[in-house]
């Protein structure tokens, strides 16, 4: 995005809606990670307690998951960065 | 939206920052609750919907899942926590790159 | 959620976000149940009346999905008293 | 977000509750619709997309899943008026004990 | 919906409302539709390049989406008039 | 909330409506980056979770993912803008009848 013809007031309010924003989207990820890794690792309810291995899945799923999300982000913002190289020529 | 009210005092002597984190936090609470209802009706309910109660089976999976989802938001959160700087490089990559001013 | 340190325009402020988010988490209840139900007992569509036996299923997921929703609330009421009292002591 | 004017009349004449109320409608309209959309394309589209134009078949599907949708509203609307109390409480219980002022 | 009782103040926010939501439900369908269509055609990632075959899938997917929705729409709306008409009488 | 202020100039010499404008790019980029963060994880991670990294298959698998989810937005939204018209009607017909003021 491009703040270029903001002015210092516009700017510093952009800046506090992003810091909300990204509060928010960690809050989601991290509800989103227990739910799908819940729903991937979690098939036994004959005991409340996690049994070992779905304890070791549900670390696996949730590593794997950032991991997943950070080669997603590289390479979507290396896709953008070309893109707006391609628009500046 | 307190951003839109810059440093000014609401009226009535209220903090909306304060009103704000506490919406925040009621809405995650919320959206957890969801979830959790939501993958314990998938694990545990049948769906052939033949009687309109729970039946005993039902019922004490239901507590179960309960627990055991509980359980996963701590580990889950304690791996984020662990992982910290990771996260906020992940975070970074996420907005990449458009949300810098 | 503890509000004590609220003072009396924000306790009132926030019970009016409370009732409208009340209401707000009872119709995406509404209609959340309304997908739910008809995705899992509408499967014949040679006519546009619901069947008697579709509509048995509609009534009985309807009610289900209810008792569900309480005894999910009830036992994480319960554990959140458990974690509060634990982090009391 | 009429919390945060008090009571002051709004400038220009504007009922702020009045509004609110309106895109409450609004927005329960359209959740309601996509959901619609949403149901009847899984029941009715056929996902080979060999075609980019609806067939008969699924142009018929179409009409009576609108149809069949409505009505299961309707009879899951008046399960939950007649549920009322019922449900006052299951809120309560979903929200349970983190909102109590 | 019913604005017979608005003011024209109100009537003009009400536009406004409207119009934003509007805009915002066009961006929804299509990042909705970006990812339909993607999780149903996009099967094979042996090469990062769409194939001719995906390609195909892609715009009769999204074609049929908006038809599908347009359909739906005319359903609903005459449905909305009938009800309303109903309640007329 | 630009809509409750009027058109009187706000606080700081902040323009309500460029803000809006720039948070609703935010939101949609968020929105798509969220999405293919969870198809690209269907479609290339295996859900056995027997280990912590991303395999040699499962990274590959992500770049190609990345790159042919940004081509099926380009491909749509080309179709969308040539179908422009047909589209505006459809958005009509979604909020069919109940937003006429």
């Amino acid at each position: 995005m491009d703040f270029s013809n903001f002015n210092g007031a516009e700017q510093a309010h952009m800046t506090k809606i992003i810091e909300k924003r990204q509060m928010q989207d960690f809050l989601r990820m991290y509800s989103n990670l227990v739910e799908k890794c819940f729903n991937t690792c979690c098939n036994d309810f004959t005991s409340k307690a996690l049994s070992t291995k779905e304890e070791t899945c549900i670390m696996n799923c949730t590593e794997k998951f950032i991991k997943h999300s950070e080669r997603v982000g590289a390479r979507f913002a290396e896709q953008n960065a070309e893109a707006m190289n391609a628009q500046n020529q | 939206m307190s951003f839109l009210r810059g440093n000014a005092p609401a009226p009535g002597g209220v903090n909306a920052d304060k009103i704000e984190m506490a919406v925040t936090e009621l809405d995650t609470v919320t959206d957890f609750f969801n979830r959790m209802v939501s993958s314990c009706h998938a694990k545990c309910i049948s769906t052939r919907y033949a009687e309109p109660d729970l039946n005993k089976g039902e019922s004490v999976c239901i507590d179960r899942c309960v627990a055991k989802f509980n359980e996963v938001q701590k580990k889950v959160g304690e791996k984020l926590q662990s992982r910290g700087a990771a996260n906020a490089a992940a975070g970074n990559a996420a907005t990449g790159g458009f949300t810098s001013l």
